[in-house]
């Protein structure tokens, strides 16, 4: 492999390199063109119509229509260019990065003025920290995939 | 001659920013972030630098995946305050200082740093957040603002080592201007926070608070930090910390001077996703 | 494993790019300047490399003044030619390798290089010209190109030691990555020339021949050559060798290898306001 | 001073620095825009027109409208975008570089063939040089001059 990923061992992340990049650079430059307020306007008037300007793959589009950040950062996008979606909804950083982990914004909310997420057991892939893939997804979605 | 009297850390949340704008700091989520800068306040209006070095990185705003320029030293003299998709903030555009940021260019770049020069560039939270912060919300900011960012967003950054580095070039390129102009570094990001993923919301506060002990009297030590133990500990975007270092580098005890006098150190959980840090180092 | 096999140097006059463009190849005024370059189209067609690393600058083309990297690497897939106000050369596009050139992205940036990676970009008579000259006029050009665009145009622009240190991480860096590639790095502009004020017209032929030597034989010397020294004795344009350093750093003799063969080696006056320099050495 | 200029003792030659570039820069810019087909043809058809869209100062206006070359360098032009005026004007970088030492086109080209200009007399302000101030304008136009 011609790039060195001493980074893959972490869980719940992806980091954001040249390979990633290349993959995400339709859709991350899709999501900078949100940044202006008349394209803004256009992507909510009909988002499929303003997606099908931008060579994406169909599996981007998917996962932006779907607002599933996880799925979008999986098919290469960056989470500081995803945001510009997430600002023309409306939505923070908080509700944004919430959303990744499956818990509700309030369960997320909670977590994040208790002091955040515990590095404990979330430094190395297969620990047992409430990040790790095995514990997908976190708070009450947790207990409606039980039910 | 020109002279660096002191320099200031802060993260740069953007919900920090919001908060400002939307008139939120009295609420109870957000009174003991915006304590935390009080002291700050006072401090820098009796302070008064004619010029800030500002370190910040700009997150998918005025540079695409088009261009990823590594360092990127601004000499204009005009900086637009960006639409970063909620509309700009309702903050003042940036006034440059031109002549002092050629100087530096010319300096630093003769000592082997190898900057883009930037003309037209719009500002993004991340250099607009630490202004409100120190200063609150002026009509016009009080000072100059020479910005500099730095790619803490695609892989590779540049690594602490040479943050530190490019710091002590800095620091000898102010220095070396024949005008007597009072001027401050600061380095901006972080603390801990991970903005993705299935470990979005992790923060270290150990972490940070072992980081700060060393950023002080140690920074040579926490400059030699590797990339992956930052996001081990302090979360993917805790990698913006790398730009502490470059303020850090600028203090004159790195080349030799007497060690700087903490005039202030805050650390608070949570803002947004974000644990804030804030340190005053005098010279 | 890739590897460096040679090093190409050649001056980028556009007159040479129209000349060939609009069929003058024959003309008096262009035979020697094209005789000078039979071998080494021969040369190259037996080499076949895989991917060359060309070094080159942008002359206000890609690079306006709101943005001036010094360092700027191309790691797109797909270049398009450039109307530098003419029309776009009649050239084939240009096709990147992404993978390497991120690789050596990586590797040098580890290494302390602080550059400016591009993504899209349009690439002018300092790129085509050199392609042209060792490739005749094909449909498509016969490899990959990753381009890498030094700032020569606005001072400071890098000292020719940085640029010779520079070719040094750029060889450590292809030499690590693991796919079998043959890869020649060229260096192009100069020789000397001025395109400018009552001086333009200058040439240095006795200059810019002790230069070659240096280059070949001695070239931590030549990388010691100040700016100032360049703008002298070859023009202000002439400022444009410190490019062939990065080329010349890459050669395996710097990293402590054999001397190189010098396969080829041009000199000639004028084409359009510049001396033509030429050169092929081997590993 | 701030910046160093160790350059500034070479004649007929100014070095495009910051300062150069601080000062010339919408100059510059318009320059750019000539990159652009439908440019050229607008520029063309109304010079000062389109001059007068720029924030450019009058004498870089002048400068331009008369193609002085020598006066659009010491509004802050850099050749390589001064270049664009001429590649609208349909000239050759000989005769851009030419058109800034006084001599007609054939008197450079001759001077080019013969091997150029020498560095004799031309490396220091003050040497005995054709390129020194008091030897311009240089070729047939130092007669016309003269007589
Ligand atoms: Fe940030
Ligand atoms: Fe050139």
């Amino acid at each position: 492999m011609p790039l060195e990923k001493p980074y893959q061992d972490v869980p719940g992340t992806i980091i954001f390199d040249a390979d990633q990049s290349r993959l995400g650079y339709w859709l991350n430059q899709f999501c900078m063109s949100l940044m202006k307020a008349e394209n803004r306007v256009r992507f909510k008037a009909d988002e499929r119509a303003y997606l099908d300007e931008w060579p994406m793959s169909e599996e981007q589009k998917q996962a932006v229509l779907a607002r599933d950040l996880n799925w979008c950062m999986r098919t290469g996008g960056n989470i500081y260019f995803l945001a510009k979606i997430g600002a023309t909804d409306g939505k923070s950083f908080q509700q944004m990065a919430g959303s990744m982990t499956g818990m509700s914004e309030t369960e997320y909310r909670n977590m994040m003025i208790s002091g955040g997420r515990s590095a404990e057991g979330n430094r190395y892939l297969g620990e047992q920290g409430d990040a790790q893939a095995h514990r997908q997804p976190q708070g009450s979605a947790a207990q409606k995939g039980a039910a | 001659m020109a002279r660096i009297t002191a320099s200031v850390y802060t993260s740069h949340v953007p919900a920090i920013g919001a908060a400002l704008d939307l008139g939120k700091t009295e609420e109870d989520y957000w009174k003991p972030v915006f304590a935390g800068y009080e002291f700050s306040k006072q401090w820098i209006a009796e302070q008064k630098p004619d010029v800030i070095f500002l370190v910040y990185n700009d997150h998918a705003t005025a540079f695409s995946l088009d261009l990823i320029p590594t360092f990127a030293l601004g000499t204009a003299a005009h900086y637009k305050v960006a639409d970063e998709g909620w509309g700009p903030r309702p903050v003042p555009d940036v006034e440059g200082h031109p002549v002092l940021a050629a100087h530096i260019a010319q300096s630093v770049i003769q000592d082997d740093f190898d900057l883009t020069l930037v003309n037209r560039m719009e500002v993004d939270h991340g250099l607009t957040v630490p202004l409100s912060l120190m200063f609150g919300q002026p009509q016009a900011w009080p000072c100059k603002v020479i910005p500099l960012a730095v790619n803490v967003v695609q892989y590779p950054v540049p690594s602490g080592r040479r943050c530190f580095q490019l710091g002590q070039a800095i620091r000898k390129a102010v220095e070396s201007f024949d005008e007597d102009l009072t001027v401050q570094i600061w380095g901006t990001g972080g603390m801990s926070h991970q903005l993705q993923g299935a470990r979005a919301g992790l923060i270290n506060r150990e972490w940070d608070n072992a980081w700060l002990d060393a950023l002080i009297a140690n920074p040579g030590a926490a400059a030699q930090v590797p990339h992956i133990d930052y996001v081990r500990e302090a979360g993917s975007e805790g990698i913006e910390l790398v730009m502490w270092l470059i303020a850090r580098g600028a203090m004159a005890d790195v080349s030799g001077g007497a060690a700087p006098r903490v005039r202030h150190r805050f650390y608070h959980v949570p803002a947004s996703n974000t644990a804030v840090g804030h340190l005053i180092l005098e010279n």
